[in-house]
């Protein structure tokens, strides 16, 4: 979607924000830089990337207990870092050269060939560009943390994560928002990555959560999480930073760019409502973390849509998302009796997936969408590319769990797992008041 | 001598102490604990899931005291952190053979 | 004022950033997109936002006993998530569309007719301006909170802000800074709310909290904050984002939002120091707590002026800013007795007001300001805005008072107080450490 | 650097962002308000405050025992404001009115003859130039902080901070970033402050730690940081904020900020990994504290280059930057013997003197760089920067160390160091929970 | 009646009060506590310097018991909190001249 | 057996420790408590309004040792926690009646 919105900004701005006789000359004027844009792209990035660090971190570091929590930072932290190099040496290349319809080339490994001048074939340079969507392979493991918190192993998940990134991420990456992708192609919409991010990162949580096994005492002596107000303030920290995510997949300061901004904050805002509305109904309490949790679920499904509905439609996506991950958590654990600890499947995969389908719906002018797609062909094009994204995250990951579990092995002792990941994996103590 | 050990719900440690005061007992020492008793722990409910917390908080009092004030001390905790309500705690009652004021040096009763 | 500072923005911008040939042609290019304007409007919008969520909260819940920081942390969090999806039903409606001098009208319900291209009358999209001034009815009644934490009914809150928002909010905004509003047509000066948001926060609060009645045990046996360093976080948070705040409502990224910013930080570290200084000659040690609390009062009250003075103007009201509030706090909690838990009316609302009167005078060039009213018009005209506004507010907050303590009551009872609203109204626990 | 910049910014946004037309036109309009480049120098200065309010005193916080956690972001709170307000007295006069190749003069004193309107020279508002300056004025004494924690008299760290600011921040800072300072015009590349900010401050931090004398019972004694977390939040805040120090310092947003952004991230990510791969491997587990340590070395080496390497100089900084500054630490605390308590010497000293010298290697294009310098003559040329700014540090840190010494005392008292800082010096306690 | 101090490694509590339970001792008060002994504490190493840390992390129970089951109990405590490795902690029985529940002033063996 | 109960400063903990262990006590049970004595609580201001603190951070130090060494820990205690201020704090002796190792089920002396 990105690459065809530039063109879309290209041609909004060089119609809106200059004058005629500049639009006359735009033909070689195209590729000029716009400060404005470019600007916006420097602070969504920055936005970003404060979503993983810490607002991620915090928002699952607050879930465990506190005998885990250092580790779960470490958890993002190491991923991030990881993600940063190994998108310089090949993802961004896998994900965004040219390549065929399936993956990129090897053309850009290292950066190789990228100039200071370079814009993005749109109004901002390249490195930006590079940075921008750096971010988003920083966060999209980062979510998968949730699912194998005070448990796994400290280098099984550092080589997870590696493997994941170049078989999983950088290939779908590359399907949806590479010029040369087979879901670029097709139409498939989604802006800001509900199957890019959410979907891969929802469906490999649930299958890593699953063949590692749950945490031992699971689920009868689970504890509640032991800092609810760090979990708030990552969550808060998530809410500002989706901006960047989302308005900024805009990749303009635009009109589009303030639209996709209003809906994304409408959908957190009824989510939260409707998810607290929820647990009030059946727990007789509304709790701070369900609300929280509430409006990640209505940003996670506002994602793919949130270029293309009006704000009554986000209103619809929201209240969706607040109930349907609701009761997903509570059927993957209790049900299904997987323990995917901090919910990733349930909320962010339940409503990637979800926002990716609904936008079909939303999307169109009679539900105040802004796309002029016919809805039974784009339901149609949505759920295919939901579908092959799904099995291919499935497969992939488990055919990387049982590499870790040969290379590295997966969990750590019961006794590391009961002193706690802080202590015995990274030499750590979480709170040292006296 | 004998050390009061005293478990109350720590919204009352104020009253008691206040309470205690009103007596003459001029010295305590608190800590918060986890208690487990009769009153079961509840449950809190995090995104659909049941978690058990089987220990509520609780305030200990450990109060060391003459001979002579025991009783009157006891029944002072007694009423005062009294609610009614189950998980009101328990008074114990230990002996001590010594008590030694740092700063001073004085012993026993003198050191309380 | 955002208005007309927005038609001043678009000349600003034509005539000093684009060349003689396309000013010429300013006439009917008026309201083109300004491709930096908008990108500054989306991250203002995200600065005022990160101010309540997570700033606010935080600056708040450090404040509280460890038993209610989840609480405080809710009510800033629910009341963002209620003044959002308000907004999108009536209250954008109400402040902004035409109606007349005391309201506006409903013809923008549900943002009825919104369009994603429609620029709001200056140079950025009337999305982007949706969404911003969304962000102050967001933490205008998060500044409430601190007047009845650790003892009001979660479901009253929820009441109380609506209607307080329907009610006092919506039209004070459309009289301050709607194209319609008297305030706005007597040339009333109110850059970024030291009427529409801290005037009206502040006396509502005081007069909630006299109406709610004390904390138990006020002020005998009240604890100190529970987590200055958390106070300490939110602050800094409410430091930077309040550049959003006082710049962003130029509304352009241009000259006047430079100078905006630049008073905006001087008042703020102005009234720390001398919020400081002040506790240290009265109590002999400068806390950190305290110098915060100064922070925000100077904040609070260049927040009017500060499209209007110099940076000596920003001295001065820094400087009184820290010496009134201090003074002020006092007042209001061993004079008054009022138990306005934490402060809102000696901060905000003093600061608030004093800022609305100050302009007067050090918005004059004589003081290095930078308008060219009238210091004595301008004295009664400030005066009869803050005056109106205080009546309204406090009569408006007198009923909705009454309506609450009927539909929902009021106040938890004691035992939950004792135990705290954590437990008790939200079913968690703020700090599991084991 | 940075107005030389300014220049080359005002260039490539003519010649690449608007039509030839203009260009032509460019003689007189070489001043004219870019609102792109506006928009992001706003941002970019919120992003450097947040860097110190509360990111560096989070990371610094964490790093204490919890008796004296307040008292550190008390010294970075009331160092901000006590900067800020030199500043407009007369540190910006003095680092960038013109004056002579050694310091500037007093004619800006208490900002006199700033207007509005006035533009740095470049695409933005002077008011946006001397608020970006600001910030770094501000964080550079924060930095110091680090090495006298735990023990020093707040009075004397108020009259450190103004005397060091007078006598060492401005006259640098002229030096290096005003038209008129030597090294400006001896073509010494520091594009952020690896001069300026980073061996000023470091060099700075190991004397007065010498003289002031470590905490008592170092090393014997010495506590674990008391919240890991917190050091991880404020290290974090540290990451997203040095975007706007380094990308910021292009004074534009244009394809060099791009660059910038870009190269500053990587360094960053790889001196997190190299930091943590050395940790683990001498010590046998990889820690939190030491990743986000890594990171802060990466950045901190990175920042006088960030304007002239490429991706794969980036990579090469970062790691030089993990390993050295790795051992630093150890080196200083363990073979000289010196309580630099948080590193500060370690980690920006050697890291920012490492990047100034290194700069003149991976600058040049045989490396990837984007300069065209001759690396023997800018290697000296750089070190001759160093040489003279260490050496100007520290001698007039001594002078101000007995100044303080005379005036107000350097350390509280043996009890009040055992009692903790936040209870003596501000009455303060940091965590009640109960 | 016997007050039985154990201190145990702290992920052993969940055991150790299931065991107690299913001997019928239904109440109890825990404690974080740091302890000091044999089991030496650990360095931790921050940027390439050792931070001695004495004291480890314990968790302290503290149950009045009816003088009859005091052994059961202590056996059982020994027996469920056993790991077989240094630092596994201690039991130490003080003897307890009353107890009083707050809630209904019942005393001794009804208090419990 | 006796246990020695102390409440000293906290940051005359390791001092206390490092004395203690020279004359052969290796091992001791140490929490983090809240004191009330005569040393009164402090006021903290915060915007202009009192905040009485009542309690004060104490630490108490829980030390089981032979009747023999009894006499002799509790001074070192003394002389080593003592300021000459007011709040030094207290020691106090309890009877034990026994006192088992869990690792080995050693009992008594040999437990310690
Ligand atoms: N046998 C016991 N030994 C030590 N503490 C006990 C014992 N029984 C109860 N307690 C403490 O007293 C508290 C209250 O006891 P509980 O049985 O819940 O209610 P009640 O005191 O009303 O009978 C418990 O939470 C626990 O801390
Ligand atoms: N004499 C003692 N008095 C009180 N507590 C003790 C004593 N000795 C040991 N402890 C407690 O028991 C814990 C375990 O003791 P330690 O000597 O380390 O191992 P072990 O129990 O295997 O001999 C200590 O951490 C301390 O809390
Ligand atoms: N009767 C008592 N029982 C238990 N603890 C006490 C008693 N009296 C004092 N303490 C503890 O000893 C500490 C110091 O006592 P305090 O009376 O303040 O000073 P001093 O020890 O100098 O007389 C108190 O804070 C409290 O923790």
């Amino acid at each position: 979607m990105i690459l065809r919105f530039c063109l879309k900004s290209v041609f909004a701005i060089f119609t809106l924000a200059l004058m005629p006789a500049i639009a006359s000359a735009a033909g070689h004027e195209s590729s000029a830089l716009n400060s404005g844009d470019t600007a916006w792209m420097l602070t969504a990035t920055v936005l970003v990337l404060f979503m993983t660090l810490p607002g991620l971190a915090l928002f699952y570091g607050g879930l465990v207990r506190s005998r885990n929590v250092l580790s779960v930072l470490m958890h993002c932290f190491a991923v991030a870092c990881l993600a940063s190099v190994l998108w310089v040496v090949c993802l961004y290349s896998l994900a965004f050269s040219d390549g065929n319809a399936w993956i990129g080339n090897l053309d850009h490994m290292f950066l190789k060939g990228i100039t200071v001048g370079e814009l993005n074939g749109g109004t901002f340079p390249e490195t930006i560009f590079i940075m921008f969507q750096m971010t988003f392979a920083i966060i999209t493991p980062g979510l998968i943390v949730g699912a194998f918190v005070e448990r796994m192993k400290f280098s099984a998940i550092l080589l997870f994560t590696t493997l994941w990134l170049i078989l999983v991420y950088a290939p779908v990456c590359h399907w949806v928002w590479s010029g040369n992708g087979w879901m670029f192609n097709n139409g498939t919409i989604d802006l800001a990555g509900g199957i890019v991010v959410h979907a891969t990162a929802g469906i490999s949580a649930l299958i890593l959560a699953k063949m590692l096994g749950p945490r031992t005492d699971f689920p009868k002596r689970i504890r509640p999480p032991h800092h609810p107000a760090m979990v708030m303030i990552g969550a808060s920290m998530l809410w500002v930073g989706w901006f960047g995510f989302n308005a900024g997949s805009q990749v303009a300061a635009n009109e589009a760019a303030g639209m996709t901004m209003l809906v994304t904050h409408i959908s957190a805002a009824v989510a939260s409502l409707t998810w607290m509305v929820v647990e009030w109904l059946k727990t007789g309490k509304p709790g701070l973390v369900g609300i929280v949790t509430g409006m990640v679920a209505g940003l996670a499904t506002i994602t793919p849509a949130s270029g293309a509905v009006g704000p009554m439609g986000a209103v619809c996506i929201g209240f969706l998302a607040g109930i349907v991950c609701y009761f997903a958590c509570g059927f993957v654990k209790n049900k299904l009796g997987i323990d995917d600890s901090l919910d990733v499947f349930a909320v962010h995969g339940v409503g990637g997936i979800m926002g990716t389908i609904l936008v079909a719906v939303f999307g169109v002018a009679a539900f105040g969408g802004l796309s002029d797609h016919a809805i039974g062909a784009q339901l149609f094009t949505q759920a295919k590319g939901v579908g092959v994204t799904v099995v291919w995250s499935g497969v992939a990951t488990i055919i990387i769990v049982y590499i870790c579990k040969a290379v590295t092995g997966l969990r750590v002792t019961q006794e590391v797992e009961y002193t706690g990941l802080d202590q015995e994996e990274h030499g750590e103590t979480s709170y040292n008041f006296e | 001598m004998k050390l009061i050990k005293a478990i109350i719900k720590p919204f009352k440690l104020e009253d008691v102490k206040d309470a205690l005061s009103e007596i003459g007992v001029v010295g305590m020492t608190v800590m918060e604990v986890k208690g487990f008793g009769r009153q079961k722990g509840h449950t809190e409910i995090y995104r659909g899931s049941e978690y058990t917390v089987d220990f509520l908080p609780k305030t200990q009092l450990e109060i060391v005291v003459d001979e002579s004030i025991v009783e009157q001390a006891v029944d002072v905790i007694i009423k005062t952190a009294n609610t009614g309500k189950i998980g009101d705690g328990k008074v114990f009652v230990i002996p001590v053979e010594t008590a030694v004021r740092i700063r001073t040096g004085e012993t026993d009763s003198e050191a309380l």
